[in-house]
């Protein structure tokens, strides 16, 4: 059957503060669209239909008109994004509850926004900051690390994740040197090399971007001999990093969102071959939209109010698991009326509030690779 | 006490990146005092236009490479660098064509050319971003270091390691090169008097028989080149990536102005002056303390004036400070 | 008088660009990107009463906009008690501390003299500098502790969020007098770095200041001073209404609330033209162009030229912080982080100078044009850009690029149009009047 | 017709005209003077003369060539200076470098010029390193003068160049004035210390509003009683 | 009265005033003479608070007034004019003038948005008055004209206007005469006069035109690099030997062109 295609917002700073990451976010987001599609399954032969947006990362303003522009005037029915923590939450309270659609988001992480209102509308795929931060000082004591000099790119993300790490590794006995921020786009980390050389430790935690400011500190660190080993929350792990900087990152480690069953292999092999690169929240951004996808596949109806209480449902268990590239699978599924567990790329398990919770990927860099050490 | 280890805490982590990143920022100040001086503007474009001289610089790199020419302990980017700035050139002339010429003739204040560069900073965003996308490049190749902090070590016998990239030591000479010649040409030469004249009275400079087109002309053959000079010393030195340059305007224009606006050299001093603030008052002075104190005795705490989410306030607080000492910055610059 | 039919004309133009897109788009979107142009043209205002009126550079709008937006927070969110115990009573000792030392040491600056005055000063503020921190850092830390992922701060007064649009002026104004005390002296240029200087160090304190703003963990949810949206769909009279009117209820509940919002945001804007427009005609006006023009001459006829810059820079600033208290609460929260120099500074100086400087009606007009093209270049590039690959074959590699590159035409056609209006329009589009 | 000669000039600075018909001109060898009230277009007249003003009707011709298209740069490398009434220094510069921006279109050797200036305002070669900014009124106006000097022009245009200097140095500027002319160079010059400057004029015009009034010799305009009375002060 | 009790201005090493004593007599129309240079304008400059002596005192009717702004002195009746004019260049001329009046009800913001009617009868008044002093500079034609727009000379005539506004107790003229056409000038000269004679105006005025100062000032002060050379009357001053050596010359040594020509 024909119908109109099922429009959905897909709403990223392409402009402004994190612009080199959202077209790759958007590329992924579009990857998992572009899958549902081609399979023919989704709402009888749909076709889904990105239609971006510029969030700016920092203009609420321009973000909510954005916003507003693709759910009043394009007519979207569900919304992938948005990406920075402030122009989400502008987004959810002034024009997704007003008008009820459901937000996806990949990569906002602040705290604030698990107890905002949200009328059940939203959800993210970023991984908790708490939980990371345990898993992480677990790491770092299995390692037999004493002390650690720790920066985070100074916004919500970086702050939220610090303070987790920070508490968790002193809390089993760790010691953090210094805490010092640095600001992402800003091109010279000279200062922050310097404090954190001077505080010393035996690593360096970088809970920042790995095409932002955490690789200009990482580059800085090792230049100037401060650093040898890095420890690499989930920002920070992606191919980029080891190809730009080379063999002196091998034997750093780090951790991200994932579980053992290969779902970030799979994705990692899905983007390559349809061109598109694997950085920060990329996974996270394909199963957003994927979320999306599965959702109205099993209300049978694009429609957010009726949708949005199926998140939870494809997301976590019972059900099929449903790994990237399944996509077609899971929408078969659920339209004979069977249930999934969409674990997708970053291993989505979504716990009280939308928020991803869910299992670690403990990684080491080897041979200039990100290599998996084991699954915590 | 061990002064010597001291001093290479000190070279390693704050002497040499700042005099580096002093010499990047002056090479931009450079740019921005030139078009204020002849053109009596601040031209909020130049972060961009340093941008598009990297991004050209770069294009040109990958053809290089890709014809396998190199070079050698130099980073290919120098041997592309002429085009970039020649391309440079071009888009500041051709923007001067259709926009600023316009003004001139209007005989508009200089908040109107303020605002129009704005308007051109927006085109030349969107312009470079189109043709190079908004990721980040590798711009330096060749030897990374001049010697390397293990180098140092060994060399010296030396507890602490002192490093020196090649891109350091090649932004360093480069930027007093430029000044120096700079200096020359505006002081020294008849062209470059003309252009002192023409910014300080138009109308008579052309009664004098100086050229105002001529002089336009130049003053942006000269901002584009060491626009495209700074951009690729710092895209070589740390990494290319477009937004980079927009946010790098500011310590550039607070360069510019420390030192005073029109004034090369207070270009340099003022690239100096906030490099080394951003880093010397953020810095940790534990373990110089350390080294210079006797015995074995470490300070408990990291001994830093301001924790480093300061820097950015600390240099702009060094600017006012300054500015409150001096109103018009430290070589006495002109005002509008 | 045909400059007024052509102002007029161009007011009413610029309201046939929010038909245009009420009819091609949506009534709601029409009316979400009114209220920001309503918020714009105040915030210009400000910046014209500087600039315009006494030839201020004023390039730290930021920090001012800032402080509106944590007077915001400061007034509207509901208090943490637990915070207050655990760390108030050090902080207010603390704060006690730093008013006394200022205290001492301006009683010192005024009645001491030599070197006698400079040893005491200098002991004073370094005793006073540690005295402080001593009772100020624990109380910080303890503050932010409580609950950091949720609170981790004093929070505010819990009073309608309508009274921090003029707490808002008062912090701007406040802060105004500080800076201006501090940095009026400078010439155009030099007063322009001093203030982008000064309003970056209050972002960096907004930024890292958790126990006073939160800082890079943002405050959301602050309170409305209209209606939700969702409690009007739930309410049957408006039910009704939308049934009779044949609308949906969602769309009407949208459009009550940002109508209700450009209700309260028009007051202010109309009380805050009126005075301006009062004032430039008056002779104070009169004195303030004179002064903006030769403030030699000025001062020799008897003005006191200090005096009037910080008068008039306060005030310019305490609109600023007005609109910036309004934008954060049409905002519903805080995000110390999006304060940018582009967009909250040059962006209103664009208003300002494309409207025409010295002119309120300009000032008021260039923020209506400029934000409303801010948001509609987007939609107006990516046509743009269809247009252009329309031709092309579907695979071209050029057209692909050009379409992933789509959303940088934004900036682009944002250049374009100013440039634009600064071609045929140099003095702005309303430029300022000959009297 | 003379060497250079503005002619019937029409035109002003925006739509309304300050010149209406108006005529000066200069031979060469000779002074030639334009005395008149305040705004009555004498400058607008010389900036009309330069080109640095667009004249409606009329034209400016020298030597017998029309010159009235050119751009006032290309009228200095023809042989033309011009000191201005304001604005006439570059206040940033030092005297010196002001006096070199007056021989900018000179490429031969110009210390000869350079030591006749100083010798004729010895106060410049005090100052030579001074911003000319920082100079009192009546010293800017040498160094003005001392600008367009430099040059050495074929015909030198002087806008009150006697404001503000003391009458020593005025006495002074006019011999020296007077001495140019002999070397064969053009003399025009606007001036309100109008009684010496017509007693050294060859020729003398008054304006007022924009036209021409009276134009005679300097003796004949000076023996006038009506001029006396009505534009030179009795 | 005024007495400057030995003044010295130093830019760097250039002693622009050094050492200069000079009483201005309440009633007087004091003359101020002096080779280009010679400091009087800087003089002025520290008399009129526009800089800060490097040492010695103004005192005004016995009062220490040195290094007050100027515009705490002129509240104090005290005026100057500039010699290089500083038009407000975007006001008209007619703004010019208004704007001078001091304490008007309309400067102050409260009174201007509360009291529109007493703003607006001030108004009228200082209009009227503007009016006047427009029609006696005969610059009535471009009285709505900016003043950015004027000639020269009329940039001169507005600078003497604006002191026209006020009741003035002493009011210092650096240079108004030069470029200001003489028959002008004259009436100008007749206007201070009665200014003088009227209203009691003390005036210290800056001239280099012998004949337009030995028409008014008594006395004349000549100054010379710094400091005072000598005071006397007109006569006195213009037959003083030092003053002609440094001063006045003697005349023209060239014969005039035409002569020569003929
Ligand atoms: N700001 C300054 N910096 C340095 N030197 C200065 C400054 N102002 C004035 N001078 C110098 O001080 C001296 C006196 O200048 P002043 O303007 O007082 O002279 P004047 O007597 O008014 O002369 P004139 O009759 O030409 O107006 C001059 O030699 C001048 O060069
Ligand atoms: N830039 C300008 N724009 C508009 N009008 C001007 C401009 N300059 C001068 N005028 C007007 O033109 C008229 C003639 O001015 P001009 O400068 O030629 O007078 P002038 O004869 O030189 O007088 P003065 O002896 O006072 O120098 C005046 O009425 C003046 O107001
Ligand atoms: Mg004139
Ligand atoms: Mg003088």
């Amino acid at each position: 059957a024909s119908h109109s295609p099922v429009k959905i917002g897909v709403i990223l700073g392409f402009t402004g503060p994190i612009e080199s990451l959202t077209p790759t976010m958007a590329a992924s987001a579009e990857l998992a669209m572009k899958e549902a599609t081609d399979s023919g399954k989704f709402l009888d032969g749909a076709e889904v239909m990105p239609v971006r947006a510029d969030s700016t990362c920092i203009d609420s303003a321009a973000a909510s008109a954005a916003a507003e522009r693709l759910i009043t005037a394009e007519g979207v029915t569900a919304i992938m994004g948005a990406d920075c923590s402030g122009v989400t939450g502008a987004i959810l309270q002034n024009v997704a509850r007003a008008n009820g659609i459901v937000m996806i988001s990949p990569s906002a992480t602040s705290p604030a926004l698990s107890d905002a209102e949200d009328d059940g509308l939203f959800f993210r795929t970023s991984p908790s900051d708490a939980r990371q931060g345990d898993v992480l000082a677990d790491v770092l004591i299995e390692k037999g690390v004493k002390s650690a000099a720790l920066t985070y790119t100074n916004n919500d993300y970086g702050k939220g994740l610090s303070d987790s790490i920070q508490a968790a590794f002193e809390a089993k006995g760790g010691t953090i040197t210094i805490s010092a921020a640095h600001e992402d786009g800003k091109g010279d980390y000279s200062a922050e090399v310097g404090a954190l050389a001077q505080a010393g430790g035996d690593v360096l935690i970088v809970a920042g971007y790995l095409d932002q400011g955490g690789k200009g500190v990482i580059q800085g660190a090792l230049d100037a001999g401060a650093f040898e080993t890095f420890v690499l929350p989930d920002g920070m792990v992606g191919d980029s990093l080891p190809a730009a900087i080379g063999a002196p990152l091998n034997g750093s480690y780090g951790t991200i969102a994932g579980s053992e069953s290969e779902g970030a292999d799979l994705f990692q092999k899905l983007a390559t071959d349809a061109g598109v690169k694997t950085d920060t929240y990329a996974a996270e951004s394909y199963d957003a939209a994927a979320l999306i996808l599965l959702a109205m596949q099993a209300a049978k109806s694009a429609n957010s109010a009726d949708f949005k209480d199926k998140v939870m449902d494809v997301a976590n268990a019972p059900g099929e698991k449903i790994l990237p590239g399944e996509i077609g699978k899971a929408l078969e599924i659920l339209a004979a009326g069977g249930e999934v567990d969409y674990v997708g790329a970053t291993a989505v398990e979504f716990i009280g509030n939308g928020e991803s919770g869910g299992s670690f990927r403990q990684i080491l860099v080897d041979g200039e690779k990100i290599t998996t050490e084991k699954y915590r | 006490m061990d002064i010597l280890n001291a001093l290479a805490v000190l070279l390693n982590f704050l002497v040499i990146p700042a005099l580096a990143y002093g010499s990047q920022l002056a090479l931009g100040a450079l740019g921005v005092t030139l078009i204020y001086g002849v053109l009596r503007f601040s031209n909020f474009a130049h972060g961009e236009l340093m941008a598009f001289g990297t991004m050209t610089t770069i294009l040109v790199m990958w053809l290089l490479q890709n014809a396998g020419i190199s070079g050698g302990f130099l980073p290919t980017a120098l041997i592309a660098m002429p085009v970039g700035i020649l391309v440079a050139v071009l888009l500041a002339l051709g923007t001067d064509r259709l926009v600023y010429k316009f003004y001139r003739k209007q005989k508009s204040p200089p908040v109107i050319f303020l605002i129009g560069s704005l308007a051109v900073m927006f085109f030349y965003n969107g312009l470079i971003r189109f043709v190079i996308g908004p990721d980040d490049q590798n711009v330096a190749d060749g030897a990374r270091f001049i010697f390397t902090a293990g180098d140092f070590k060994k060399w010296s016998g030396l507890a602490e390691g002192i490093a020196f990239r090649t891109t350091q030591g090649i932004s360093i000479v480069v930027a007093i090169l430029c000044v120096a010649a700079l200096f020359w040409f505006l002081n020294k030469t008849k062209t470059g008097k003309s252009m002192r004249a023409y910014s300080d009275n138009e109308n008579l400079a052309l009664l004098s028989g100086v050229n105002p087109e001529k002089v336009v002309v130049i003053a942006w053959v000269l901002a584009a080149s060491l626009a495209t000079i700074a951009g690729t010393m710092y895209g070589m030195d740390k990494t290319f990536k477009p937004f980079i340059y927009l946010q790098l305007l500011l310590p550039i224009f607070a360069s510019a102005i420390v030192g005073g606006l029109g004034s090369p050299i207070g270009a340099v001093v003022g690239g100096f002056i906030i490099a080394f603030s951003e880093i010397a008052v953020t810095f940790a002075y534990k373990k110089v303390i350390g080294y210079l104190t006797p015995g074995d005795w470490v300070p408990d705490g990291l001994i830093q004036l301001l924790s480093t989410d300061y820097k950015f306030a600390v240099s702009f607080a060094i600017l006012v400070v300054v500015l409150l000492v001096r109103p018009t910055g430290i070589f006495k610059g002109q005002t509008i | 008088m045909s400059i007024n039919y052509r102002n007029i004309g161009l007011f009413a133009a610029t309201a046939m660009l929010f038909v245009v897109v009420g009819q091609m788009q949506s009534w709601s979107l029409s009316l979400a990107i009114l209220n920001l142009c309503i918020i714009s043209a105040i915030m210009s205002l400000g910046v014209n009463i500087q600039w315009g009126y006494a030839g201020l550079l004023n390039v730290g709008v930021m920090g001012f906009a800032a402080l509106g937006g944590l007077a915001a927070v400061l007034v509207s969110s509901p208090p943490v008690a637990a915070a207050w115990s655990a760390g108030g009573g050090n902080l207010l000792v603390g704060l006690l501390i730093a008013a006394l030392t200022i205290g001492i040491i301006v009683w010192c600056y005024y009645d001491m003299r030599g070197t006698k005055r400079r040893v005491l000063i200098a002991l004073v503020a370094v005793a006073g500098y540690f005295a402080t921190r001593a009772f100020l850092d624990p109380a910080a830390d303890a503050i932010e502790a409580v609950d950091p992922a949720a609170t981790g701060f004093l929070g505010g007064a819990g009073m309608p969020i309508v009274f921090a649009w003029l707490i808002g002026g008062v912090f701007a104004a406040g802060a105004a007098w500080i800076v201006g005390k501090i940095s009026l002296g400078l010439r155009s240029d030099y007063l322009a770095i001093a203030t982008l200087g000064i309003s970056e160090i209050i972002i960096a304190m907004l930024k890292n200041e958790d126990w006073l703003t939160r800082g890079v963990k943002n405050v959301v949810g602050l309170p409305r001073p209209v209606p939700y949206e969702v409690d009007i769909q739930q309410s049957v009279y408006f039910q009704d209404l939308a049934a009779d009117w044949g609308m949906s209820i969602i769309e009407l509940s949208s459009m009550v609330v940002k109508l209700s919002y450009a209700g309260l945001f028009a007051i202010v804007l109309l009380i805050v033209l009126y005075l301006s427009e009062t004032a430039l005609r008056s002779p104070w006006g009169r004195m303030m162009r004179a002064i903006r023009d030769n403030e030699t001459a000025a001062e020799a006829m008897g003005k006191d030229v200090k005096g009037r810059h910080l008068q008039v820079f306060i005030l310019g600033s305490a609109v600023v912080g007005i609109a910036g208290a309004m934008l954060t609460t049409i905002d519903g929260q805080f995000t110390p982080g999006a304060y940018q120099p582009l967009r909250f500074t040059f962006l209103i100086w664009a208003m300002v100078i494309v409207g025409g400087s010295g002119n309120n009606w300009g000032a008021v007009l260039g923020g209506f044009i400029i934000w409303f093209f801010w948001v509609e270049a987007e939609p107006i590039g990516l046509w743009f850009m269809d247009l252009i690959t329309s031709s092309m074959d579907e695979s071209n590699p050029l057209r692909l690029h050009l379409l992933d590159s789509a959303a940088h035409i934004r900036l682009m056609a944002m250049g374009v149009i100013m440039l634009l209006v600064l071609r045929f329009a140099p003095q702005g589009l309303i430029p300022e009047r000959r009297r | 017709m003379s060497f250079l000669l503005g002619k019937n000039m029409t035109g002003g600075y925006g739509s309304t005209d300050i010149l209406h018909d108006c005529t000066i001109g200069v031979e060469q060898g000779e002074i030639a003077v334009v005395v008149g009230p305040n705004g009555a277009g004498k400058s607008t007249a010389m900036k009309a003369v330069f080109g640095m003003l667009n004249i409606r009707e009329g034209q400016v011709t020298m030597d017998g060539e029309d010159i009235t298209a050119l751009t006032p740069q290309a009228r200095v490398q023809k042989g033309m200076g011009f000191v201005p009434q304001t604005h006439n220094v570059f206040t940033s510069m030092s005297v010196e470098e002001n006096l070199e921006m007056g021989a900018f279109i000179r490429n031969d050797d110009f210390s000869d010029t350079l030591a006749q200036v100083f010798d004729l305002f010895p106060i410049l070669k005090e100052k030579r390193n001074q911003p000319a900014g920082e100079l009192s009124g009546g010293q800017r106006q040498q160094v003005a003068v001392g600008r367009a000097l430099m040059t050495q022009p074929k015909v030198l245009m002087l806008d009150e160049p006697t404001a503000g200097v003391s009458p020593i140095v005025m006495d002074e500027l006019f011999d020296r004035i007077i001495e140019i002319a002999r070397t064969g160079i053009a003399i025009l010059m606007v001036e309100q210390n109008a009684k010496q400057a017509l007693n050294i004029a060859d020729k003398g015009y008054v304006l007022a509003q924009g036209k021409n009034l009276y134009t005679d010799t300097g003796e004949a305009l000076l023996a006038d009683p009506d001029v006396r009375k009505a534009f030179l002060g009795g | 009265m005024i007495v400057v009790e030995n003044i010295h201005k130093h830019f760097g090493g250039i002693r622009a005033v050094n050492g200069a004593s000079l009483t201005i007599k309440t009633g007087s129309i004091t003359g101020l003479i002096g080779p280009n240079g010679a400091g009087k304008t800087t003089l002025f400059n520290v008399i009129a608070g526009a800089l800060k002596p490097t040492s010695g005192r103004v005192l005004l009717d016995g009062q220490d007034i040195t290094g007050l702004s100027p515009h705490e002195l002129f509240a104090q009746g005290l005026l100057r004019t500039f010699q290089i004019a500083h038009e407000f260049s975007t006001l008209t001329v007619r703004e010019n003038l208004m704007m001078v009046p001091p304490r008007q009800s309309g400067e102050s913001l409260i009174k201007a948005w509360t009291k529109p009617g007493i703003v607006k009868r001030e108004e009228e008044e200082i209009r009227n008055k503007a009016n006047d002093v427009i029609e006696f500079l005969e610059i009535s034609h471009v009285a709505d004209e900016l003043a950015g727009n004027l000639s020269g000379g009329q940039k001169k005539l507005l600078e003497l206007g604006r002191t026209m506004m006020v009741d003035a107790k002493i009011v210092f003229l650096d240079e108004v005469g030069a470029g200001v056409n003489r028959t002008l000038l004259a009436t100008i000269g007749d206007a201070i006069l009665r200014l003088n004679k009227e209203r009691g105006y003390t005036f210290c005025m800056i001239e280099h035109d012998m004949e337009f100062i030995s028409r008014l000032c008594d006395p004349v002060i000549c100054m010379a690099e710094g400091s005072v050379l000598a005071e006397g009357t007109a006569e006195e001053i213009k037959n003083n030997e030092e003053v002609i050596e440094a001063y006045l010359g003697t005349g023209l040594k060239n014969k005039p062109a035409k002569e020569v020509s003929a």
